[in-house]
């Protein structure tokens, strides 16, 4: 056992079991996979993802990129699983399963380290030079196979998740000293503040260090103080991956006090200003072996002393390029860790330091380094050589190596925000720049370091060098990149620290960098004998730490995804099992009605034939309606619709065809001219779009214009009732108006129907006689229930969206959604009489100009007759001239088997279609391709004498 | 504990007339009327009839009960039959929830974007709200709110606002 | 995600709103005696500015008004009409 | 230039690595060329290297402001494919992916070409009609594009795991066994290496200030690097066509909108197949050689030049992601970006002439990665011949005066 006797934040009182690599371990509350793993002296944790070496623990935070496990199950769930997890941030809990990644069978004995003895086949970009010949997928497998760490869970997790909005003054990321002072100063000037911070207690690295300078106590009352808890929205364990524009910070909590049934919560916060106190991490140093288990940076092992109560080795040596390191060799020290050596690269370290270390017997080397790290899987010694002569070595020997870098301001936040960081000598890392938002950086992540020697001193020591050394030196752990990668990068002129990255993959391992940037941006820059500043950081891309898919997109599942929008209809339409689907605008409305036994296809078909032989009824209230107001109606819809409106009577109505600029068809509705006011229809799906074109015009073009315009979509139902003996049906209702003699085609008038005050209009999308009813969402329901009732006698039959667009195939109307496709105009649609070019004005109509000026072929609209009587062409299907021809001519918009006509129908579009009626044409399927006559594109009633009847 | 405290109810006796006009027209119908249209933006005023609330630069919402609904309508309408101002019922058109409780506020801040720490009592605003749109009336801050979604997403935005109340199970 | 200041509702969040356009372009006052190429141009082409540029946004989640920002399209920095 | 192989590779191996060639060279700006292609992406330097093969001229320059591939050759999904629904696309874009199958060997540099194959989820009737045409104008240019039933969709791809009581159901799915991934990197530095053996500059770090004219016809290109004199200028710059155009007194019918792809963390292979959940948002992923699920969606809905994410659009494609694959829900996303798409009015690439003589326009249209080695091919016809290249006809700038346009994917934000 490697378990300190005393200290730690531990609480030794709840000893917790936990699983590595199928072997039982026990650690306590407060500890973390990694601490309690190095407190059970497990050193090696997993394999990297190339070379499969050993690794072990680095770190003690969220940089950690060797340390990942795939957690197998948890006390609470034994299903939960979870790929490439920080042993380092895993909160320990009892009955925790966790095993290592990317190794087979285990870390000890890992079969893939063989690539390790192929790794001169292996550099950087090896993949580009290689595998040309024949297809690549032959080789990917294996490649793949061998790639990825974790493994994706099997089954999902039984867990909820929380998106919510906060808004606030001031947002303070990061709770140690800095953040707390920040936020407190802010909190006391009156502002609303929001501290967030991914610890469980406020305190920063003072929680890691044992040795404060009587801060550590200070800002321990501070964030205990009742009246800061009252001040401050505090919010611990809570991480803020991003910051967005317009100081939009996102930030994730794990397992919230206030809400445990949640597992994360997605915060969006906008805040008027942005504090960063996010601190800084230490930085690895570059030499031989430098990622063996047991090499770890100085400030880690200090953690695991202080917080967790770990001796993370017996016997240390520390290699330093900066004097904070010290502070972690006294706590080492202090806490009966042999330090065989401190190996520090300045020339002249501070003399204070010097003589403390001297005090507690510890030799201090300076300018000297280590070159080298042995030992298999862990290190067991240091070869220490003089700077100024790196041939003459000597072995230390040690079961822990502790290195210092330097110390990397955390300056992702402020660079999402849009800014730049610059290079700062005196701290040998880049520190934040010029704020583009309103943001401002304070402590350790603004370069401003809080050590607990009197000074910070360093030699910025970017790479050790290897003078006959042989052994690879990484600049990135865990995408196994090393020096001789980046040598190998400028060699073939990939300069640009960008290409580098690219090239070798550099800072693109799961730590996005954190641990290795600065050494490949140090390293670059002294091969090409260049300051970093002028190598510049490559862009930090958000998240700052991996953020959850579940935190990201769980919040909304299952029929919550999208909403349902719903007709007073819709009870009744699911207790009549109507088979419901998409209807556009995210309505859902039937789409047949099948009776028991019956297939869909007959379904449709005998509701068609109701309507065109007795009487259907029909859901068509998700069409979009708009009140119209004003003197200037009658001027507006001249100019947004193709026709006239401007000489429509009171109680009439007109369909109109509505373009957009460029000539192609918006939406068709018919609009009505009522006492008062006007009421327009339109098509389910192009609702919205119609309004924000009437609005913007009335707003933004036509601001002389008095109209204005009221959505009514759910004021009203629209119950239509159609076929030749909805009269009768309506008439056995009760109806108070008289529905024949001078109530004509396209008229509408306010009537009671069944006792419900309505409007009835005469409209047809089917061609036969129709009864629109608009009545008020609260009667609707009982009204089409009094229909229903009062049609029985006529066989009345409720009409689903399919029946609906087989009466309009054979009707040959115009769909804007499928005959409209973003070539057709109106002309081409064979809409030509509903346009009138002699308007002054129109939206469109310039362009049809455009159009008519052209003599392009243009694809018009076309029934088909398929010669087979028993085969639907499939809509979408190519029209060619002949079987085989590349020669495409147009295509299937609508298809279906006409009951009425019993045969199969077709509408398409088609070249110079108008001129070809009687050709025959040779319809292309992915199946079947069959010969079709070409006819006009109306197969029933013609004249249009049913509908007026 | 497995969800906020908050009781959601469907406010089934409203009825809404809309009120389109200028702000000029609209402190001339102030004096015709029995109840003031508010001038301020996004503030709802008490009536005799209800709330009457300003949602835009020219529109405005007269809340009343259903018995009252065609009264209001006619005597609207009669104020401002030489006017150019367009007058609505749409009572079906919008369906109101009441959202009361300790516990409003994080199930508010889940269901839309706008910050509501600005809107005191007697607020009203719209916004997105749960995936579509709602008018949101603070009746009392952090304590009880009415929101008024169109008719057709009631049934859904119940759903929504059920589950981000915490009220509905684990996905299992 | 930006935050757009609506001159009614005040800032709200992008998705409350719809993009409008490039509020430089101006519909020809009289499309029948406009050149064809001109037309083409009004149609199909865009600014598409790098920089500042004046947009039109619709609050269609709120008061339903159009107005217009001057927005940075690099920066995303927005300047209200009012403001300027 | 240097062959690469397998015995390459083991031959330097023994050297350490120590005796590779610049895959490139780093070029002073000559005071002419015949042909400056403005752009050091796939498209400008494809067409470099279609120049000095197919066509001869080699005394080319391309110039790029940044790092080569640095554009959106570098910020894109990696995906190919021709599901397309015009006559004037189809041939286009599966010549596309023809040129995509044997750039690796014709450039010696491995493009890591993996065809994986697409499925597209049908969940509406909509969508199933526009699929359906697509299915049959592909069909008659012998393009594979086929209907899955949800069984064959469930064995190719073991985690799919949609709920029963799924908001918007998967009636089936449309499957296009070509569709690829290609390592976007290498499609750049491929390129850029082969045109650079056959005598192309590479000018990086060089940007263009102005387009210099004279009698309505280019003469050069004004840079920070000097005045470069050119008898021809042509663009390939995706996200900033409107910017450089601008410097040669065109107007084109593009908006710059941003186009958002994130990562996840590399997790062990569960995904060969690209999926396109097009119902929602039109997301699409697939899993990377290195074990990244990678995701994407449609355009944001405004033009931007940020080249900045943005979190919503994230969150609702990942509902929409996990809906289908449950077991996604512990993954984390590693990193997310934007690259910018100049969306041209009907969705289709415009490769063309201008109202300027010798100055020629390549814009990708609905996203450039995918038609790279058509494109590059056909532009480098049209700059070498004034003359479009058979299969880019009608995807000319004429179409916007004709009205005969070629619309696929909607319509761009401004309009």
């Amino acid at each position: 056992m490697t378990r300190l006797q005393h200290g730690g934040s531990i609480d030794r009182d709840q000893p917790l079991e936990f699983t590595f690599n199928g072997k039982r371990y026990q650690g306590y509350a407060g500890d973390t996979l990694a601490s309690a793993l190095l407190a059970n002296g497990v050193r090696l944790i997993g394999r990297s993802f190339k070379y499969h070496r050993p690794r072990g623990i680095v770190t003690a935070g969220g940089e950690e990129t060797n340390a990942l496990v795939q957690i197998n199950g948890t006390a609470d769930d034994p299903g939960f699983s979870e790929p490439n997890v920080r042993a380092t941030t895993l909160k320990l809990t009892h009955g925790l399963d966790v095993s290592s990644v990317n190794c087979w069978p285990n870390p000890n004995l890992d079969v893939g380290a063989i690539n390790s003895l192929l790794s001169p086949l292996l550099p950087a970009g090896f993949y580009y030079k290689t595998f040309m010949a024949g297809p690549w997928d032959r080789y990917a497998g294996a490649i793949r196979r061998a790639a990825g760490l974790g493994r994706v869970p099997k089954v999902p997790a039984k867990k909820r998740y929380e998106r919510r909005y906060a808004h606030t003054d001031v947002l303070v990321i990061g709770a140690g000293p800095a953040g707390l002072r920040a936020a407190l100063e802010a909190a006391k000037s009156g502002a609303s503040v929001m501290l967030v911070d991914d610890q469980e207690t406020p305190g920063g690295h003072l929680l890691d260090v044992k040795s404060g300078d009587g801060n550590h106590a200070a800002i321990q009352a501070l964030a205990a103080d009742p009246q800061t808890a009252d001040l401050i929205n505090y919010v611990p364990r809570t991480t803020a991956t991003g910051y967005y524009d317009h100081n939009l910070v996102v930030a994730v909590q794990r397992q919230p006090d206030d809400a445990p049934w949640i597992y994360e919560r997605l915060w969006h916060v906008r805040a008027r200003e942005v504090i960063l106190a996010t601190g800084a991490v230490e930085r690895p140093l570059v030499f031989v072996n430098n990622d063996r288990p047991g090499v770890m940076l100085a400030s880690a092992a200090r953690t695991y002393v202080n917080r967790y109560a770990v001796a993370p080795g017996q016997r240390a040596v520390f290699f330093t390029n900066n004097s904070s390191a010290y502070g972690a060799v006294f706590d080492l020290a202090d806490a009966g860790i042999t330090i065989g050596a401190v190996i520090d690269a300045r020339p002249e370290p501070e003399q204070d330091l010097i003589a403390a270390c001297r005090t507690r017997g510890i030799s201090v080397y300076p300018n000297s380094v280590v070159i080298k790290a042995t030992g298999k899987k862990q290190v067991a010694h240091a070869t220490i050589a003089s700077r100024s002569d790196l041939t003459r070595t000597r072995d230390e020997a040690c079961d822990l190596l502790c290195m210092s870098g330097g110390w990397n301001p955390l300056v992702h936040l402020h660079s999402h925000s849009g800014a730049k960081p610059v290079y700062d000598e005196r701290i040998a890392a880049f520190v934040p720049g010029e704020s583009v938002q309103n943001e401002r950086s304070v402590g350790a992540c603004n370069g401003d370091f809080d050590f607990d020697t009197e000074t910070f001193d360093i030699d910025a020591l970017w790479e050790v060098g290897h003078n006959g050394t042989t052994g690879k030196a990484f600049v990135d752990y865990q995408n196994d990149v090393t020096t001789a990668d980046i040598d190998l990068a400028l060699r073939e002129n990939f300069q640009s620290i960008e290409h580098v990255k690219r090239y070798t993959t550099a800072g693109m391992a799961t730590d996005q960098g954190k641990m290795g940037n600065a050494n490949v941006i140090g390293v670059v820059a002294q091969r090409l004998a260049q300051r970093p500043d002028d190598i510049g950081t490559t862009t930090y891309r958000p998240p700052f730490t991996p953020v959850s898919f579940g935190a990201l997109g769980g919040a909304d599942r299952g029929a919550l995804i999208l909403p349902t929008r719903n007709t007073p209809i819709t009870p009744w339409n699911l207790e009549h099992g109507a088979s419901m689907n998409e209807a556009g605008a995210n309505f859902r409305r039937p789409f047949w009605f099948p009776n028991p036994g019956e297939s869909d296809a007959s379904a449709i078909a005998r509701a068609a034939i109701a309507v065109r032989n007795g009487a259907g009824i029909y859901d068509a209230t998700p069409l979009g309606k708009f009140e119209l107001h004003g003197p200037d109606v009658p001027q507006l819809l001249n100019l947004l619709y193709t026709n006239r409106f401007d000489d429509l009577k009171v109680g009439h109505g007109r369909f109109g065809l509505m373009l957009r600029e460029d000539g192609r068809l918006l939406d068709d509705g018919v609009t009505f001219r009522m006492e008062d006011h006007w009421l327009m229809t339109c098509g389910t799906g192009a609702a919205s779009g119609v309004l924000m074109h009437i609005e913007r015009l009335l707003q933004t073009e036509l601001t002389h214009l008095k109209v204005y315009v009221v959505n009514v979509t759910s004021q009203w139902a629209n119950i239509c009732v159609c076929g030749p003996q909805s009269r009768a049906v309506l008439q056995s209702a009760g109806v108070d108006i008289d529905l024949s003699g001078d109530f004509k085609f396209m008229q509408m008038k306010s009537a009671n129907v069944a006792g419900v005050a309505a409007r009835v209009a005469r409209v047809s999308y089917t061609g036969e006689l129709s009864f629109e009813i608009n009545a008020r969402r609260r009667d609707a329901l009982a009204l089409w229930e009094a229909l229903i009732a009062a049609g029985k006698p006529f066989d009345i039959t409720p009409v689903g969206s399919e029946t609906s667009a087989v009466l309009r195939i054979e009707k040959g109307f115009i769909s804007a959604g499928t005959e409209g496709d973003n070539i057709t105009n109106p002309f081409d649609a064979g809409l030509g009489w509903i346009v009138d070019m002699d308007k002054p004005d129109f939206i469109g109509k310039r362009t049809l100009m455009r159009d008519l000026e052209h003599d392009i072929p243009r694809q018009h609209v076309v029934g088909l007759l398929p010669e087979d009587p028993e085969f639907v062409v499939a809509e979408g299907s190519a029209l060619l001239p002949r079987e085989g021809s590349r020669d495409f001519q147009g295509h299937v918009t609508a298809s279906c088997y006409s009951p009425t006509l019993d045969r199969p129908i077709a509408l398409a579009l088609l070249k110079n279609g108008k001129q070809r009626h009687g050709e025959e044409i040779v319809v292309s399927g992915l199946d079947r391709s069959i010969k079709a006559e070409v006819t006009k594109p109306v197969f029933y009633d013609p004249k249009g004498t049913r509908m007026r009847s | 504990m497995n969800g906020y405290r908050v009781n959601i109810r469907r406010l089934d006796d409203v009825a809404l007339v809309n009120l389109r006009c200028s702000q000029d027209t609209a402190a001339q119908l102030t004096r015709k009327l029995p109840f003031e249209l508010p001038t301020a933006p996004m503030r709802a005023s008490e009536s005799t009839e209800g709330l009457v609330a300003r949602l835009a630069p020219d529109q405005w919402w007269i809340r009343t009960t259903l018995d009252r609904e065609q009264a209001v309508f006619s005597s609207l309408k009669d104020s401002t039959v030489n006017e150019f101002a367009a007058v609505t019922i749409i009572s079906d058109h919008f369906q109101g929830f009441e959202i009361a409780g300790d516990n409003i506020d994080p199930v508010l801040a889940q269901a839309t974007s706008v910050n509501l720490n600005t809107l005191n009592d007697g607020s009203v605003t719209r916004g997105k709200f749960a995936r579509s749109g709602g008018t949101i009336f603070v009746i009392e801050q952090s304590k009880r709110v009415q929101v008024f979604v169109e008719s057709s997403y009631a049934d859904y935005i119940e759903a929504y606002l059920a589950s981000i109340a915490g009220a509905t199970g684990s996905r299992d | 995600m930006l935050l757009i200041p609506c001159p009614f509702c005040g800032e709200r969040e992008e998705d409350e709103f719809v993009f409008g356009g490039d509020a430089k372009r101006e519909r020809p006052t009289d499309p029948t005696s406009t050149s064809t190429e001109q037309w083409v141009d009004y149609v199909y082409n865009s600014n598409n500015t790098k920089g500042e540029s004046l947009e039109w946004w619709w609050h269609a989640q709120g008061c339903t008004k159009w107005f217009r920002i001057t927005r940075n399209t690099v920066t995303h920095a927005i300047t209200p009409e009012s403001d300027r | 230039m240097q062959r690469y192989s397998i015995f390459s590779l083991a031959r330097n191996a023994l050297t350490g690595h120590k005796n590779w060639q610049q895959v490139w060279r780093s070029p002073s700006p000559k005071k002419e060329y015949d042909v400056v292609i403005i752009g050091g992406g796939g498209h400008g330097l494809g067409a470099a290297w279609y120049l000095a093969r197919d066509h001869g001229i080699t005394n080319v320059a391309v110039v790029e402001k940044g790092w080569l591939g640095g554009g959106n050759t570098g910020r894109n999904t990696m995906t190919v494919r021709s599901n397309f629904l015009r006559e004037a696309s189809v041939p286009f874009h599966e010549k596309s992916l023809d040129l995509y199958h044997e750039l690796a060997k014709d450039l010696n540099y491995n493009l890591m070409v993996s065809e994986r194959g697409m499925i597209t989820f049908i969940q509406s009737s909509a969508v199933n009609r526009v699929q359906m045409q697509m299915a049959n104008t592909m069909h008659i240019y012998g393009a594979k594009y086929r209907m899955m039933g949800l069984d064959e969709v469930r064995r190719r791809v073991p985690i799919f795991d949609p709920p029963d009581d799924m908001r918007l159901p998967i009636h089936g799915a449309i499957h296009q066994p070509r569709a690829s991934m290609v390592r976007h990197d290498a499609v750049a530095w491929g390129f850029a290496r082969a045109a650079d053996a056959r005598g192309v500059d590479i000018l990086q770090q060089t940007e263009v200030t102005g387009i210099a004219r004279e009698n309505g016809g280019v003469t050069g290109v004004q840079t920070n690097r000097g005045f470069i004199k050119a008898k021809k200028v042509a663009m390939a710059v995706a996200g900033h066509g409107s910017v450089v155009a601008d410097m040669a007194g065109i107007r084109l019918p593009i908006v710059t909108q941003p186009l958002q792809a994130w990562v996840s963390e590399p997790i062990k292979p569960v995904l060969n197949e690209i999926i396109v959940i097009r119902s929602y948002h039109g997301t699409y992923l697939m899993q990377s050689d290195k074990g990244e699920i990678v995701i994407g969606q449609g355009a944001d809905p405004y033009p931007s030049y940020a080249q900045r994410g943005t979190i919503p659009i994230i969150e609702d494609a990942t509902a929409a992601v996990l809906e289908v694959f449950p077991s996604f829900e512990r993954l984390k996303l590693l990193r997310h970006w934007a690259g910018m798409l100049d969306m041209t009015f009907d969705g289709s690439p415009i490769i063309s002439k201008t109202d300027v003589k010798g100055f020629y326009v390549d814009v990708a249209g609905s996203g450039g990665f995918k038609t790279t080695p058509a494109a590059a091919k056909t532009f480098a016809h049209l700059i070498a011949n004034d003359e479009p290249h058979v299969l880019t006809g009608e995807l000319g700038l004429d179409r916007f005066h004709s009205g005969r346009l070629v619309p696929e994917g909607g319509v761009s934000a401004n309009h």
